[in-house]
């Protein structure tokens, strides 16, 4: 990785990353971009989220259906843990908890595939210093 | 492929459950199969939406209309008006309580303010192993202007502006503590964050450094430039390896991209970060335990004054922040102190994060501004009490803290607030109870708690809680008298009025607490003999009830020490000499007829 | 310095910026209560952890009570001292304290002399309300300490003497809350560990948790039993502080008392181990001069700075932390054991008497003397030259025991041969006497002239490390002072790396050397008491008609009758030791 | 106290772990951390040797060692058994979660089996509330425990 030599570099690194990232989120070819996030926190892991996320990794390899991946922090639902979050392109972003290995051939099989809503949706009821 | 252009989201929590959910749902499912909307308009069961007083709460995907209270015989209506005609029902609507006026897209209801993620912002959203991510979303941002375009006092003044003040526990002014360390004269100084979480049921630091570890450190490293020092600690508690993992991830990373390491934008300032582990003394989450700690010592509190920003880490000026408070930072240099300011309330400004754990539904990582209220937070965000079972009690402050109960459900949560209550705001466990948790066991476990982690240094401390525990243990075993309790409190009051450190100024809460809100629980233990709670062991009865007793032996056949006697189809009896109080009689009888007096 | 103004109940008080409070209370004559708190003035530590809460007051403006002893004045300070607050609150500390603390007064060693025992007795208390569990652990004797640690409170003043003061870190602080307490490590006995047995944590701590090894009955035991002849000898240190266990000022010289008493009590003979003293001058300033001379001529075989020997806690020190410099200090036993020495076959000889049958006992200001009696060493066919060492504080017993009127006893004289004494022998009780005594004589007989200024202020004096140069007719003999031992790994370190420039090293374990001896009556923190005691041994050394060492008849009359020449064969023979490699072993 | 015998190969990377921090004494934690994982406890000769290799005394060491409750001077279990005893876990049961693993290995708490097997031991929140009442075996985290699940535990490790 380059260094950032001063906050310019800082700055046009993140515009050029945050394009990256909407270029992502905005295109029309679903299959190729869903993406998903599981929640991968200590208390998450010790739910399954592990399990969770390389069977929902497999899968979708399995069903040659590109998406994105990745882990990220607590989302706070420790309630319904694993958690993970879906989000197909244009559509807002919508969390599930429990999600273990049965929920997550559903989410696959329902949401991803056929666009359809599973049960158990988390609703995201807070703000962000950016959504305020 | 199918897809469905309108989704109706039912919530599906405990609360909305109990008023009806589940029989909506049939109906709105009904009713969109008599319309033949099978193949557009999905109904969807949801988690709980945290505003269960103003349940069953039904949403309309897409345009976001929040209805509430719906009944069952609003389902039909919902369909064929809000989706068949595009037209809202609008006695569904939510009401404003404010101006009466009804609102009809969610994301205009204050209710969406009652969570405001700042110190939490990219916790869920971002990898954090990623450093890309975090620079995606303004990451460093906030450390490039500090050290490019302010001076330390400017950027004090900042944060001293924005009111924030220390999440660890006490509330100290960080720009103020900024400010007095800045203020010392020395060649080295140092920033440590405070990572060494232990709180019982307290999970949120260890949550920010797992999904966020990249705020800490910029925060850490806006701290250094500010104070003028070089180096920066992170003490964190060995139990964490996975926050540990991360970090570790993170301050590679962040070297690598050259936001810490030597002269960082180009500037004078070079800061770089390294790990101290913790090795299981709660203790050490006091400051000054914390440096002893780090200096390979025993984790002994030292006597303040000399306050660790004027003597701290190796005899030099340091500036001890916890994690959350480092992580409000960059979003306050971001978005302005007025900003910040204008959360919360007049003296605790900003948010503050909760573990919420106990006997409640929603039982997870919550961020809400100063200010909301406990109601708002088990209620409504936590979404009530487990299995229908009624509020009793919310400890905040873990051992430190205190028990309050439904008469300070209406109190808006700040600093002063809770330690007015008798509480105080701990690093930011909640841990709800229910009328099944008995208030005298509840101090007798946080006792325990304190006299094994108790350093030994101080007397009171040492001696004054191990005697409180005892004093407790006696009380729930029904062998306390009358003056007990006088002995009780006042060592409670000395052990709180002459301890050496936090931990033993603190300890006494749990007991206090108690005592005051729920004086005739321990009135029952030591007069009556009878734990109201029905939890204390030695205070149990079990007794079998002639009349629902129908004689199938099978109690007398699992009691252990043959207590149980009685004929086959003839009232069974329980001798209470002999009973041991295992309570599998209890367990095992299938017709209610055993009973804890 | 900056002057700070505040007001102590009421009363307003100036002290100089730095202040405690407790030391400012003093000023106006408020003395606040402490227990944990010991302020060692003179050795330079003070130990003040905070920890009992004893020593706590009311500060206007703060939330909790602060404690006294650790609580720096300000300017403005209001202090209350002893509100109702304030006394509730000492007062349930102390029941606290108590709580976890056996109730064996009556029985117990400290009884009458216990810090803890004084101040519940100042805040009146009774009873206590607060019973529960108490700490129990084994208990652990050693040769010279017991430790009782069910009566600790955890001061911490011995772990503060053991690891800070003398550096030797054999104690620290074990476990946490109500389960901590001081220990060796892996709680292992004292004497498995590196204890030199220098007895500080004795002398500081306020209870009965550690003691000394009380050989008093042995001693009354030997004096009963017919075929036994019991002689004694009295340590210098010894004479300058038993008054103070009679109500005498300290500093008070006993010297006659002591005499009688020891005789009252049944010794056959009272003696002097200032006699032995001077025979101890004899031997190492022989070496010294031997040593010196050879590596004045170039021999590079020869060890310089030559050290003194003679306080058994500082070989103990040396033996377990410096093994591999075993050849550095004098092979000259010390007088206890020189003592033993010669009276074990000498005095036997003249007093037709079987070694067996005569019992020598010791009284000295030392705990590790009584370790170093029992040196296998020191025996002969398992019969040690010293059968028993009493401390100051044991004897203080014995004539109590004895119902003697200690302060109208008349003065009597010690016994000879072996109780004639000079000045030089006296002076070995102080830091620096030793190496003064020993310089009288390397003087005379390095130089062949009369030393005309016997006293040598420039080796006097308080200070943990001091040196000096002595003018050896030209020669500029470079001579090092240590006391505490502490200091003396300062100089130890410096001899291991070569740069020390010292001729000749003296070092005493105790602060303030043998009248600071953990066997002293108990100075309660007060170190005026050993400059008084110093000041005392000094007075009598210049009322001594000889103050030299080689000079002392007897003396001569046994190098003459017995002993051939100084550092000769059966000097070296009786005289002269050698030393043991006691570092604990490690992969 | 018995002696135990440390291999040589061991010792050697005992010194490399203390040699990694310097041999720097106010690094002793994070040594006792790395002396942890390389012997799975503490024994007296570790600490003998932390303490010569960091010139500081061994009742120094051994003073630390026993402050902090993460480090123990006695070998785990092969598989060591903790109940989370954190406040969410308490209210919802875990102290007799516990005392049913004491009751059905027969060990109080920080002992191990005789055949070596378990450990008990309590721990102070793992951050997992949300699964309350929590207990890991190695590091195996097991949710929602009941009474009933203990003794299934222990027999998915016999």
């Amino acid at each position: 990785m380059a260094k950032v030599k001063t906050l310019e570099d800082l700055k046009r690194m993140r515009e050029s990353l945050q394009s990256e990232l909407s270029l992502r989120e905005n295109s029309d070819t679903p299959e190729k971009l869903v993406q998903i996030k599981v929640s991968m926190a200590t208390c998450g892991i010790a739910s399954g989220a592990k399990e969770t996320m390389s069977f929902i990794m497999e899968e979708l390899y399995r069903r040659k259906i590109d998406a994105v991946v990745t882990q990220t922090g607590c989302m706070g639902y420790c309630h319904s843990e694993p958690t993970i979050e879906v989000q197909l392109p244009g559509a807002d972003p919508v969390v599930y908890g429990n999600v273990k290995k049965e929920r997550a051939q559903l989410i696959i099989d329902q949401h991803i595939i056929a666009g359809k809503l599973v049960d158990g949706i988390i609703p995201g009821i807070y703000s962000t210093p950016d959504n305020k | 492929m199918a897809k469905f252009k309108n989704h109706i989201l039912v919530c599906a929590g405990t609360g909305c459950r109990a008023s009806e959910g589940e029989e909506i749902v049939q109906e709105l499912k009904t009713a969109v199969s008599q319309n033949q909307l099978e193949n557009e308009v999905q109904v969807v069961r949801t988690g709980c939406f945290g505003f269960c007083e103003k349940g069953p709460i039904v949403k309309m995907i897409p345009d976001n209309t929040f209805y509430t209270q719906v009944k069952t015989a609003d389902a039909k209506e919902i369909v064929e008006e809000h989706i068949i005609k595009g037209r809202q029902v609008q006695r569904l609507l939510y009401e404003n309580p404010e101006d009466a006026t009804r609102i009809s897209d969610s994301k205009h209801m204050n209710f969406y303010k009652k969570q405001i993620r700042i110190a939490l912002r990219n916790c869920g959203f971002i990898n954090p192993e990623n450093i890309n991510e975090y620079v995606a979303r303004d990451g460093y941002t906030a450390l490039g202007k500090v050290i490019t375009e302010m001076t330390p006092e400017d950027c004090i003044d900042i944060i001293k502006q924005s009111g924030l003040r220390g999440r660890g526990g006490g509330g100290f002014p960080t720009g103020l503590k900024w400010e007095i360390t800045n203020k010392v004269e020395s060649a080295e100084k140092y920033v440590v964050c405070n990572a060494d979480e232990g709180d019982p049921g307290a999970f949120m630091d260890r949550s920010i450094l797992e999904g966020d570890p990249h705020s800490v450190l910029e925060a850490m490293a806006i701290c250094g430039y500010c104070i003028e020092a070089s180096v920066g600690l992170i003490y964190i508690r060995a139990e964490y390896p996975l926050a540990i993992q991360r970090l570790k991830i993170a301050i590679e990373q962040a070297r690598d991209l050259g936001v810490i390491g030597d002269n960082i934008f180009g500037t004078e300032f070079s800061f770089d970060v390294e790990i101290r582990y913790g090795a299981g003394a709660f203790v050490c989450g006091e400051e000054t335990s914390l440096i002893q700690s780090m200096e390979g010592l025993r984790g002994e509190p030292t006597v303040k004054p000399p306050f660790p920003s004027v003597k701290g880490y190796m005899g030099k000026p340091t500036n001890v922040n916890n994690v959350e408070t480092f992580a409000n930072v960059p979003v306050i240099i971001n978005k302005g102190a007025a900003w910040f300011a204008s959360i919360g309330t007049e003296k605790s400004k900003g948010t503050k994060v909760f573990a919420l754990a106990g006997k409640i539904n929603n039982v997870g990582l919550i961020e809400v501004p100063m200010g909301t209220t406990l109601r708002e937070v088990i209620f409504d965000i936590g979404g009530g009490i487990k299995d229908g079972r009624k509020f009793k009690s919310v400890q905040t402050g873990g051992p430190s803290g205190g028990c309050l109960t439904e008469k300070h459900l209406d109190v808006p949560i700040d600093y002063d607030n809770l330690l007015e209550s008798g509480s105080m705001m701990g690093s930011g466990g909640m841990i709800v109870m229910d009328e099944d948790d008995c208030m005298v066991s509840v101090a007798k476990f946080y006792l325990d708690f304190t006299v094994e982690e108790s350093c030994g240094k101080c007397a009171p401390c040492r001696i004054g809680n191990k005697r409180l525990y005892e004093i407790l243990d006696k009380i729930t075993k029904g062998k306390a008298q009358f003056e007990d309790l006088d002995n009780l409190r006042n060592l409670a009051n000395v052990i709180k009025d002459t301890s050496l450190c936090g931990l033993g100024q603190t300890s006494p809460n749990p007991v206090l607490s108690t005592m005051d809100n729920f004086p005739e629980e321990y009135l029952a233990h030591v007069h009556q003999g009878k734990c109201p709670a029905k939890q204390c062991k030695a205070l149990k009865e079990y007794v079998i009830n002639a009349e629902t007793c129908v004689g199938c032996t099978l109690c007398s056949r699992v009691c252990p020490v043959n207590a149980i006697t009685g004929d086959k189809k003839q009232p069974h009896l329980i001798n209470a000499q002999l009973c041991i109080k295992c309570g599998a009689c209890f367990a095992k009888c299938k017709f209610g007829a055993i009973s804890i007096q | 310095m900056s002057q700070i103004k505040l007001t102590i109940d009421n009363k307003t008080v100036q002290v100089a910026q730095g202040t405690s409070i407790v030391d400012a209370a003093k000023q106006i004559g408020v003395n606040i209560p402490t227990l944990c708190h010991m302020k060692l003035e003179h050795v330079g530590y003070e130990n003040k952890p905070g920890g009992c809460r004893i020593c706590v007051v009311e500060l206007e403006g703060r939330k909790n009570l602060a404690p006294a002893c650790k609580t720096i004045c300000t300017e403005g300070m209001q202090v209350s001292t002893h509100t109702l607050r304030v006394i509730n609150a000492r007062r349930t500390v102390m029941e606290l304290i108590l709580s976890d603390h056996p109730a064996e007064c009556l029985t117990c060693v400290k009884s009458g002399k216990c810090d803890l025992q004084t101040r519940a007795q100042e805040l009146g208390i009774r009873e206590i309300p607060y019973q529960g569990e108490q700490s129990k652990y084994k208990e652990d004797k050693s040769p010279a300490i017991i430790r009782d640690m069910d009566k600790c409170i955890m001061c911490r003043r011995c772990e503060m003497m053991c690891k800070q003061v003398q550096t030797v870190g054999c104690l620290s602080a074990i476990n946490r809350g109500f389960e901590s307490v001081v220990a060796p490590a892996f709680e292992m006995d004292l004497e498995k560990s590196t204890c030199t047995y220098c007895g500080q944590c004795v002398a500081v701590c306020p209870t009965g948790a550690l003691s000394e090894i009380d050989n008093t009955r042995k001693v009354i035991a030997a004096l009963v039993n017919p075929n036994k002849t019991v002689i004694v000898q009295t340590a210098p240190a010894v004479r300058a502080a038993l008054g103070e266990e009679f109500g005498l000022e300290p500093g008070t010289l006993v010297t006659g008392k002591m005499v009688s008493a020891l005789k009252k009590i049944g010794f056959d003979k009272v003696f002097d181990t200032d006699f032995a003293a001077d025979l101890t001058i004899m031997e190492e300033g022989t070496e010294l001069l031997n040593r010196l001379q050879k590596h004045l001529a170039g021999d590079k075989n020869v060890k310089l700075p030559i050290l003194t020997s003679c306080c058994p806690g500082w070989v103990n020190f040396f033996e377990t932390n410096y093994p591999d410099m075993l050849d550095v200090p004098s092979t000259a036993k010390s007088p206890q054991q020189m003592f033993g020495a010669i009276a074990k076959t000498y005095l036997a000889e003249q007093m037709k008497l079987k070694r067996e049958d005569l019992v020598v006992v010791s009284v000295m200001p030392c705990l590790a003397k009584k370790y170093e009696s029992q040196r296998k060493e020191f025996q002969v066919n398992g019969n040690p030259d010293v059968d028993l060492s009493i401390t100051t504080r044991e004897l203080s017993q014995m004539i109590k025991g004895a119902n003697l009127n200690f302060n109208e006893l008349h003065n009597e004289e010690f016994d000879n041969p072996m109780g004639e004494s000079t000045g030089a022998g006296v002076i070995f009780a102080n830091t620096g006497g030793v190496i003064e005594a020993a310089v009288r004589t390397a003087y005379e007989l390095h130089t062949q002239k009369t030393l005309e200024k016997v006293d040598f202020h420039e080796l006097r004096g308080f200070e943990g490390i001091r040196s000096a140069t002595v003018d050896f007719d030209g020669f500029p003999l470079k001579i090092g002072i240590a006391h505490g031992l502490g200091h003396a790994r300062q100089l130890l370190n410096e001899v291991k790396a070569g740069t020390s420039t010292f001729h000749a090293i003296e070092i005493m374990a105790c602060p303030g050397g043998c009248i600071g001896g953990a066997g002293q009556p108990y100075h309660h923190g007060d170190t005026n008491i050993l400059k008084q005691r110093a000041a005392a041994i000094y007075r009598e050394d210049a009322g001594k008609a000889i103050r030299k060492s080689h000079q002392n008849p007897f003396i001569i009359k046994l190098y003459d009758e017995f002993l051939g020449e100084p550092c000769g064969e059966k000097a070296h023979k009786l005289l002269h030791t050698h030393y043991f490699d006691k570092k604990p072993k490690v992969k | 106290m018995t002696k135990i015998k440390l291999a040589d190969s061991k010792v050697t990377e005992l010194k490399q772990v203390c040699a990694k921090f310097d041999n720097q004494k106010n690094e002793l934690i994070n040594i006792l951390h790395g002396a942890q994982e390389l012997f799975g406890y503490l024994p007296a000769e570790v600490q003998e040797i932390i303490a010569q290799q960091l010139s500081v005394d061994v009742a120094h060491v051994y003073g630390v060692v026993t402050f902090y409750s993460f480090f123990s001077m006695s070998p785990k279990g092969e598989h060591p058994i903790s109940v989370c005893m954190g406040t969410a876990c308490y209210v919802r049961g875990a102290e007799k979660v516990l005392d049913e693993f004491k009751r059905i290995l027969n060990v109080k708490i920080g002992e191990t089996t005789p055949d070596g097997k378990f450990s008990v031991s309590s721990l102070r929140c793992v951050g997992a509330c949300g699964l309350a009442p929590v207990v890991t075996v190695g590091s195996k985290v097991y949710g929602r425990v009941t009474i009933e699940e203990v003794q299934q535990i222990i027999n998915e490790y016999q």
